[in-house]
């Protein structure tokens, strides 16, 4: 547990005050900048749209112009909502994804709370996410809401197991659940006896990578997997009764999770904030440490949102056909040969 | 088979009767071999060479006309099914501007009912179409609908296709089918009255406010209303 | 006692314990008094939730993490799922057959007279020694759970993986019908 | 016509799936879902009533008329040369294609022809609106399956294709340019090398459709074996166009029985069919005709022959007394007009067989036992625009 925070000896009470905050802030502001990056100018550019390309300066009031739009709308709550769990459903998802930034690094010293189990806290706390949609599914009292909370439900538990088996198998090579200690074995590693570069998790764990890659995709019920949220299916799903600030809360529980997501992957596949030539105890790589994470993680998600403007959508049987069938046994022979090779070598 | 050029042309007149033969020997063949196969059910029939061919049969016949065209004449493609209400204008146009009514006056008292091609002797007629999609070659069955009984056996055991078509002729013309169970309303609310595609229904917008119709176009000079529309200028 | 130590971190412990302990029995009061199944499903989230930051008050963190894992990201999810995909009546409107609510009582109350009592005579006189351990010390990292369960309890590990996969086949067996 | 073994294997499979959705229908009773009239795969105001068992569809009814217009009814009212000002708004995609059939069975009524210029800019016209209303198919499909992509893609593309069409008539979506007996204007300057280069722009759409949809293994899983509509079932319901062609039957009205007064026999070209008649053999014939349309353009483009652009025609119209019926390969299929003249200013009677009316109508066949997301992608495939199913 790093008790320091740039070796400035804090209260207790002060630490997590500090730590609240630093969470809190820095939920809305990943959201925005995946918002602005790839929702409006990679997507633009990819599908020629023409609203954030032209409106303000480089387009870049698209994004004040909706971000606007959403809060001067009507707070609309259906007559016969359950009003209560339909308001704490938005709560309860975005909540998900605010402990899972609680286990992310940025540097050697920079992490809110270096538990010992990170990488499990994190799935575990992932899966809140899942009773947040089925709240919202059912307390519309809306039938397209139902059936898009009941596939989402369905979808994120199915893809709960291959992402877990995915991280399984990083887990092993690093003999560790820490995240600091993944991103230590990684600095600490050596290809071919040479140790420069360290090693990468992709590199041996590419197979896990693919398949939490998938798994993630799902999670965060994007296409190929946005059968929860099929406009042209259920009309929005789970959230289609949503409107204005509650809707935007789905709408940054959603980005801020694909950020969260794709912390996850670089800092278990790429390392994390540790960067080769860089000595990871000195204090640089304390500064040095968020820019490379946040480069890595652009990296990931410029991965995460090509799929989702490249691929049409499944279908519901199918992608369970494709994660028990494929990806469950695929994982499982990933972490079986991890193991066994783990323990040979 | 298409006839190229304009019909100022006088080259291809011999052309055009030359197709017109041919086409006419394959209707002339067609026609023969629905009266083989219908029969008696035939009443009366019609060719215009190298266009259509139609074909008058009773209403009791009516549904054994889809089972021979799809079954035994080779006309396999539903087209559409459809009634024409014969009734002639004014009734249908008496939603018309009264300067129009004026200027027609010769039509402003009832004629009598006069059928299309095929003849008939009813104010309401059945008319489908089905056909040929190897030979490519269609038929417009007609069939009469006496006024006391305006039923028709159903196509729907042949065509599945016609049974949006009898819904929407039924809630149209108020012809009813029988065999057809689900002859629900398509297009209109479930409590409209009216069978809007007869002539004795008003079309009230026209009634509300009169469309101003052809008043507003000059009559060219020379321009007979009452001549052949062969003469006049062209533009 | 040593767990009231005036040290910051264990006044902080206490007053997360009062918080989270009145927050699970009250959840639990309303988990079984609420008439609407889908509200109690929610509750029980709640006490399990609040069960799991006992845990973690415990130091106990991976226990915390599974039963969140396990309790709250898939049970209560699938009880969620059964509760909306069937057609349980919700809400009021129900005639719950109160006739049993004596004996029930009674056997609440007794149940919980026997684990108070047991669990206070097993471990009434041990003094749980936090300060200055580490929970390695204590034996509560994953990485010991992980050897005593596969080493120490291998073998009825691996029963009633077993017996569950048995049970799990059996379930779905009864449940197909083409 | 051929029945291949896998049509009569998709058939007894349709069979079977009835009989077993009976049973249910029967012995429980689901949930119903009511899609529409407002939904986002309905695109207009159908609405879609289904029955459901879980997610697989038991019964499912399309219920149109919630934007009938009566244009059988108002057309006894207008005179002929205003009746395309209706007509127009059927197929509100490929609106001059609508215009063609009826000025067609009017100039028939007339014993009129247009001249030879005349006719082949009415066909490039005709399969301009064409590649207008299909290439946005192409892009509403990729919609509806969640591609939102090639939606963007086509909306740009077609642009190219509405401003030729705007050039040329001064209407971007209701041209109201064919006349009986001709054009209302010839073509603008420069408008055939420009023609050509949107040509080009069309092609380039399809390849790009092709590479990431059609190609895509999940659209294909989406596609393949869903929806399968054998070709007497088709023939039977009367569906036309390339929803017909792709159960395997051979027959475009542009080529088989075309109407005087459209010039396809000037450019050489091919009509597609595809023998399995699922969702994907639709979208691949309707790929394969936007690609011939462009050749078709292209060819007819160059060969333009000189001359007036409109016939001998009188001021007023009076079209003699008889009977028509005139159908054209219009973008949805066949359309076909049957016009009964009394001699008077306005038509006696027309009745209007849009494509689309026929091609929803097998919905309820073709859906029964199907999941719900099937559902969309069974309706986008069958490709229907609601103004030609309601008119």
């Amino acid at each position: 547990m790093s008790e320091l925070i740039f070796a400035i000896e804090l209260a207790y009470w002060q630490q997590t005050l500090i730590k609240v905050l630093v969470a809190a802030v820095l939920i809305p502001t990943t959201a925005l900048i995946l918002g602005i990056v790839f929702l409006f100018k990679m997507m633009s550019w990819m599908q020629s749209r023409m609203g954030p390309q032209e409106a303000g300066p480089r387009g870049l009031l698209q994004l004040a112009a909706d971000g606007l739009k959403f809060l001067q709308k009507e707070d609309i709550i259906p007559d016969r909502a359950d009003r209560f769990v339909f308001k704490a459903a938005p709560v309860v998802v975005l909540a998900s994804t605010f402990l899972t930034y609680v286990i992310l690094p940025a540097g050697p010293d920079l992490i809110i709370e270096n538990l010992p189990t990170g990488i499990f806290f994190a799935m575990a706390v992932s899966s809140l996410s899942v009773v947040g949609v089925l709240m919202a599914g059912w307390s519309s009292s809306n039938k397209y809401a139902l059936m898009g909370g009941l596939r989402a439900g369905g979808q994120l538990i199915a893809y709960e197991l291959p992402l877990i088996l995915a991280v399984m198998g990083v887990v092993i090579q690093a003999g560790s659940l820490s995240m600091q200690d993944i991103v230590w074995a990684q600095a600490d590693g050596s290809m071919f006896g040479f140790g420069g570069l360290g090693l990468p998790f992709v590199i041996t764990q590419i197979v896990a990578f693919f398949i939490f890659m998938v798994a993630i995709q799902a999670e965060l019920t994007q296409p190929p997997f946005d059968m929860p949220v099929a406009e042209s299916e259920v009309v929005g799903g789970f959230h289609v009764e949503y409107t204005g600030f509650r809707f935007l809360f789905f709408f940054l529980g959603e980005f801020a999770t694909a950020f969260a997501f794709a912390a996850i992957a670089a800092t278990l596949f790429l390392g994390g904030w540790w960067v080769p030539g860089i000595d990871p105890n000195s204090a640089l790589a304390n500064i040095v440490g968020p820019i490379a994470l946040f480069v890595k993680i652009m990296v990931v998600a410029f991965l995460i949102f090509w799929f989702r403007f490249t691929y049409p959508r499944f279908r519901e049987d199918q992608l369970q056909r494709f994660a028990w069938k494929y990806l469950i046994p695929l994982a499982l022979a990933n972490i079986t040969i991890t193991g066994i090779l783990v323990v040979v070598l | 088979m298409i006839r190229l050029s304009s019909a100022d042309t006088p080259t291809t007149d011999a052309a055009d009767e030359a197709v017109e033969t041919v086409t006419d020997e394959r209707r002339e063949a067609l026609l023969a071999r629905i009266t083989e196969v219908l029969g008696d059910a035939v009443v009366q029939s019609h060719i215009r060479p190298g266009d259509d061919l139609w074909v008058r049969v009773t209403r009791e016949a009516w549904a054994d006309v889809a089972d021979a065209s799809r079954n035994r004449l080779g006309l396999r493609f539903f087209d559409f099914l459809s009634a024409i209400d014969w009734l002639p204008s004014p009734f249908g146009r008496d939603m018309d501007a009264q300067e129009d009514l004026d200027a027609d006056a010769a039509a402003a008292e009832p004629a009598p009912i006069v059928t299309g091609y095929a003849g008939g002797d009813t104010r309401f007629q059945l008319l489908a179409r089905v056909f040929d999609v190897d030979e490519h070659i269609g038929v417009t069955f007609k069939a009469d609908l006496p006024d006391e009984d305006l039923s028709a056996p159903t196509w729907t055991r042949t065509f599945l296709g016609a049974e949006w078509h009898e819904r929407e002729t039924w809630e149209m013309f108020g012809i009813s089918f029988t065999g057809n169970a689900n002859l629900a309303h398509l297009y209109l609310p479930g409590a409209f009255e009216g069978n809007p595609l007869r002539k004795d229904f008003p079309l009230l917008a026209r009634r509300v406010k009169p469309w101003p119709g052809i008043v507003d176009v000059e009559p060219m000079p020379g321009a007979g209303d009452e001549g052949d529309s062969d003469e006049g200028g062209a533009s | 006692m040593s767990i009231l130590a005036v040290t910051e971190v264990l006044v902080a412990q206490n007053i997360a314990f009062a918080i989270i302990a009145v927050g699970v029995v009250v959840a639990g009061v309303r988990l079984v008094t609420t008439e609407n199944v889908v509200h109690a499903a929610l509750w029980l989230v709640v006490v399990l939730a609040g069960i799991a930051g006992l845990y973690i008050l415990l130091a106990a963190e991976f226990t915390a993490i599974v039963q969140v894992l396990v309790y709250i990201g898939a049970i209560v999810v699938l009880f969620l799922f059964g509760i909306m995909l069937t057609r349980a009546r919700l809400g009021e409107g129900e005639t719950v057959n109160k006739k049993m609510r004596a004996p029930a009582l009674v056997i609440a109350v007794a149940m919980f007279a026997l684990m108070a009592y047991s669990l206070w005579g097993y471990f009434g006189s041990t003094e749980l020694e936090v300060m200055g351990r580490s929970t390695a010390e204590l034996g509560q990292t994953t990485a010991q759970v992980a050897d005593t369960l596969f080493l120490t309890y291998l073998i009825p590990f691996e029963v009633v993986s077993v017996l569950l996969l048995a049970a799990l086949t059996g379930a779905i067996v009864l449940a197909r019908r083409d | 016509m051929t029945v291949t073994d896998s049509q009569k294997m998709a058939y007894v499979a349709a069979q079977a799936a009835d009989a077993r959705v009976n049973l249910q229908f029967e012995t429980e009773d689901g949930m119903t879902l009511n899609m529409g009239p407002q939904h986002p795969a309905t695109h207009g105001t159908l609405r879609i009533v289904a029955q459901l068992d879980g997610e697989q569809v038991v019964r499912c009814e399309p219920i149109p008329g919630y934007m009938h217009r009566g244009y059988e009814k108002l057309c006894e009212v207008r005179t002929y040369p205003q009746v395309t000002t209706l007509i127009n708004r059927i197929d509100w995609l490929g609106s001059f294609a609508n215009e063609v059939p009826f000025i067609l069975a009017a100039e028939k009524l007339m014993d009129v022809e247009a001249p030879p210029r005349a006719q082949v800019i009415r066909t490039i016209l005709f399969e301009l609106s064409r590649l207008g209303n299909i290439s946005l198919f192409l892009g509403d499909l990729g919609i509806q399956l969640g591609g939102i992509t090639i939606g963007f893609y086509a909306f740009r593309d077609r642009e190219f294709v509405l401003n030729q069409i705007e050039a040329a008539t001064g209407g971007r979506f209701h041209p109201n340019f064919d006349r009986i007996g001709g054009l209302k204007d010839d073509l603008p300057k420069g408008w055939i090398a420009e023609t050509h280069r949107a040509m080009d722009r069309m092609r380039r759409l399809c390849d790009e459709f092709e590479e990431l949809v059609l190609g895509n293994e999940i659209f294909q899983a989406r596609t393949r074996g869903i929806g399968v509509i054998p070709a007497d079932i088709a023939t039977s319901y009367g569906m036309s166009g390339a929803n017909l062609r792709a159960t395997g039957v051979d027959w475009d009205l542009r080529r088989d029985a075309c109407p005087p007064g459209l010039s396809y026999d000037l450019a050489d070209w091919k009509v597609w069919t595809h023998p399995d008649g699922d969702s994907y053999a639709r979208t691949w014939v309707r790929l394969q005709e936007v690609r011939e349309s462009t050749h078709i353009v292209d060819q007819l483009l160059d060969s333009i022959p000189a001359g007036p652009i409109m016939a001998k025609v009188p001021r007023i119209i009076k079209v003699p007394e008889g009977e028509a019926w005139v159908a054209t390969e219009n973008p949805l299929g066949e359309m076909g007009y049957y016009v009964v003249s009394k001699g008077d200013l306005v038509p006696f009677r027309v009745k209007i067989r849009s494509a689309s009316f026929n091609n929803i109508s097998v919905v309820p066949w073709v859906t029964r036992g199907v999941f719900v997301p099937d559902v969309i992608t069974i309706m986008a495939s069958l490709y229907f625009i609601l103004g030609d199913i309601d008119r």
